[in-house]
């Protein structure tokens, strides 16, 4: 190919373990990277490292392997931070992922600062995670949930978008890129529009975080979530980043150990965030692997982990249709706000069916609504089938599905 | 990838045996899977005598849940809801004659989770008319 | 010796791979195993299993991988209840920790069923993590919180427990076992007052689960929550159980992803239990640790265990007010209702001097208030030291422990 | 063990300097420690011109603590707030002269933050005079 791509997903296959397996015979196609990234053997050996080495609690422990643990886990989080271009590591709150992230926003932030008749402003192709905690606060508070909608071509529609602003939303909320068509959104256009109409904004940075160069302060967003299991780290490791003096201004959001400055029967009083809102043992180990992870995909250089999927969605766009006839991609048709995720239907087959067969050619896809059934109604379909990519997807990879996608074709064709 | 999905099953997928809707059903029931969004609709003509006169389904889904409604359908026809109560997945299972994996499991069943329902809220709705 | 112990911790240290390195030359004795244990090293094998073999999400993916980590996530919850003695591993949530669990029963169940002038009753023993929901909850709904007693010997004043059970309180919460001083509560017996007195009990077993037998259905309860990382699993793990039908009348409590059945635009309806509490993915990996944690344990047998550190405890209560000359013992005086827990002051050096002076012996004991700050309160104490024993622990520790405190309290000497 | 802890601090633990209270301070402060519950009591008496005329501590802490502000509260005796702003955290770490983990950091350091705290509460009260 001419070409020229810093990135070598076959070399880096040797990276990742899971490529030494054998299914069925073959190299497993992950395709669903979306759903959850493979693993860099130093991601497991990070976690592997503190569970056997020094597997100890964080911030309390006046020993060497409490003292270890505490280092690699705050290190875990400065990682972060540089990684999102937040300012401060203290902005940086650890938690599952990106789900709790948003759930915490809702309870804290949300509960104190929704009121009746209060507008909340998300979209047609959010996750459900971007959805469902807002519906139970709007519930909660009755207030007003209002979706952008988005086109045929998979963009949001942007007039749709201002004129929910005019509403003056207290708050805004939708996905740098979208897990459904992997549209990727105009962002810090529409942080600045929303700022201007009064509200505050949470992204939606899940899929955005392990294929492109993310900086918080330059999309000038007011909340930015993701998961670690996305971006090459282990489950049970993602982050909230929120500006400094809002989230000092949070009530807390869970209660427990080391959320607390000093608790007396009838009252008690917090400690400094973040750790007002890390309630518990925290997750040591996933986000020790995180840290690893992220110093992986930066040593790749994120601007060459974009281009490489970029081309790959563009030879995916190109070779599908060319090859599969019936195929129906849904979403954005160019690689230029496209990420690496194609999301389609064949004619004849269920993506249920579609995901079977391709899996007896050790070719993995994922098959249903991808956590996003209002995007699907939208789309008019029940279900579809999603090829995702990632790092080490080749070209092969896209071929091998183009392939095995005829011969599904083949095999439920109606004659 | 050709040996997985039988003949008889895509037969099926492609011409399902009482795919639509009856005009005047005893039992109409709808099922759905959270995990993939396939749903059907199952109707039920039931004579006096408790046995099925007709049964017909909509709805959309993959081979699997569609071959297994209409494989379903076609058997059930005639017998009575007892006979009906002691249908078990392994009887669906043994209908497709394929292998399926844990993750297909859900399609494969929904048509006869949807049916049993059906009938014990039949049976429920019954025993409720008997005590009134 | 002459007392016959099924477990040799000496043999099981083996197990441990941190007894492999070195710390200022010698054998780590870890005292700490209260705040987080070790991990043998099949805990880390599954982990790493994972994460290099079959790191897929799990509930969704019609492919192989995809299915060995949901098959392998669900037998982590079917050990789970097992271990604990469920009637079904539909009644156990997967959880961060222990702190979660109590925070989702607080937010769900709590939010629902508490009401303005209702009371919650918790005692003075308790861990911040089953302090603070409650005062959150009780703050949110002016409810009273009221705590009961505990006694000179470190025992619950039961008189005051009946006092406060003629308040008919909606809920009453316990520790099973007390992280600070040890203490093993009646917690069958209180279960039984508190039902007769009309409250819902949730039992705090986040120091029970590793160091005895537990089972639900005879402890009566109607919620029990505990922590992995303290019972040889990695962090990020830890469950809920409650009654079927308790779980099946709360509400959601994060929404997102897998907690859903259908999701609209105007309206969302729930997965069922346990999965309506799961939302977003779930920390897979260390669920699949935990699962590998009790296999070991149930291997070992959770008598022996038991018995293990009993005799450990009765060890240190008889040597170390012997050897170390002014030391005060907080908690039980007998290892009959005493877990393996240490807490102490010494006349003349300070709990933080103490830890510090004993990590240059290769010795890690807690320092501080263990996060029980109103126990503390009620000792009389800003501060105290804590050795916390485990199935690696042996006689030889206590020993090193005596010897290195002598040298603390002759260091510290007022002469 | 027993090189760690030099004699000095150990002195200075067991008699601290200036440990107790001002008849009338300027200046009173209390800091704490979240993690481990140490808490301090700083009372500072400041003379017209702005240096610190006496002061005083109380609290109950470990060696390293107590020591520490043992040893600043003797330092600062004379200077003058300017001064005191530009004490450091190397210069308490200097005082004490041995090797502080970083758990035991928010010990070492108790005293002076609290110092520092109280004078930049006297810097913010003086600038709002100031302008009223
Ligand atoms: C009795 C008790 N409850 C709750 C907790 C909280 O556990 P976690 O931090 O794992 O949530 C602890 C841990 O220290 C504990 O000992
Ligand atoms: C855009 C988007 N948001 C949120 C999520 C939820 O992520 P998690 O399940 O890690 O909380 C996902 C994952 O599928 C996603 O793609």
């Amino acid at each position: 190919m001419a070409i020229v791509r810093a990135l070598d997903p076959v070399a880096l296959q040797a990276d990742f373990p899971i490529f030494e397996r054998e299914f069925r015979g073959r190299r497993l196609a992950y395709l669903d990277s979306a759903a959850t990234s493979l693993k860099p053997r130093v991601v497991t050996e990070a976690v592997a490292g503190y569970l056997n080495n020094y597997s100890a609690n964080v911030h309390r422990g006046i020993y060497q392997i409490g003292e270890e643990a505490t280092a690699a886990y705050e290190a875990a989080r400065t990682k972060i931070a540089k990684f999102i271009g937040a300012k401060d590591a203290r902005e940086i709150v650890m938690v599952r992922n990106a789900t709790e992230a948003i759930n915490l926003v809702a309870y804290s932030w949300g509960r104190k600062n929704i009121n009746k008749a209060d507008t909340i402003v998300t979209t047609e192709m959010e996750h459900h995670s971007n959805i469902v905690p807002w519906q139970l606060l709007a519930q909660e508070k009755d207030a007003d949930l209002e979706f952008v909608s988005f086109d045929e071509d998979g963009t949001l529609n942007q007039d749709s978008y201002d004129v929910l602003l005019r509403t003056k939303p207290k708050l805004v909320t939708f996905v740098a890129v979208s897990n459904g068509m992997g549209t990727i959104n105009p962002v810090a256009d529409m942080v600045r529009r929303a700022h201007e109409a009064g509200a505050l904004v949470l992204v939606d940075g899940a899929q955005a975080v392990p294929h492109q160069p993310v900086n918080v302060q330059e999309l000038d967003c007011d909340f930015f979530v993701f998961s670690g299991h996305k971006s090459l780290g282990p489950p049970g490791s993602g982050a909230l980043w929120a500006r400094r003096e809002i989230l000092e201004a949070m009530p807390p959001f869970m209660g427990g150990g080391e959320m607390i400055r000093e608790v007396h029967l009838r009252h008690t009083t917090f400690n400094d965030v973040p750790y007002k809102f890390e309630a518990g043992t925290p997750d040591i180990s996933a986000a020790i692997g995180l840290g690893a992870a992220l110093d992986y995909l930066s040593d790749l250089g994120m601007d060459h982990v974009r281009a490489h999927e970029r081309e790959l969605v563009e030879y995916a766009l190109k070779v599908l249709p060319e090859r599969v006839k019936t195929i129906r991609i849904h979403g954005p048709k160019s690689g230029s706000n496209r990420a690496g995720v194609i999301t389609f239907n064949l004619a004849d087959a269920h993506p249920h069916d579609v995901a079977t067969l391709l899996d007896r050619e050790a070719i993995a896809v994922r098959a249903g609504h991808h956590c996003t059934m209002p995007l699907h109604q939208r789309l008019g379909e029940e279900a579809s089938a999603r090829a995702s990519f990632y790092v080490y997807t080749s070209h092969d990879d896209i071929d091998r599905l183009a392939e095995a996608l005829i011969k599904v074709e083949r095999l439920f064709a109606r004659n | 990838m050709d040996d997985l999905y039988r003949d008889e099953i895509l037969e099926h997928y492609r011409n399902p045996h009482n795919f639509g809707t009856l005009d005047e059903p005893t039992l109409v029931k709808e099922g759905s899977n959270p995990l993939c969004g396939d749903r059907i609709t199952l109707m039920l003509e039931i004579n006096d005598d408790g046995t099925v006169k007709d049964v017909a389904f909509t709805g959309r889904g993959c081979a699997i849940s569609q071959a297994s409604a209409s494989m379903l359908t076609d058997e059930i026809k005639g017998k009575s809801l007892t006979e009906i109560a002691t249908t078990g997945r392994q009887d669906v299972l043994d209908n497709l004659g394929i292998e399926i994996s844990p993750a297909r499991m859900k399609c494969a069943m929904l048509s006869l989770e949807t049916l049993k329902s059906a009938v014990s809220d039949r049976v429920a709705w019954q025993g409720k008319t008997d005590e009134e």
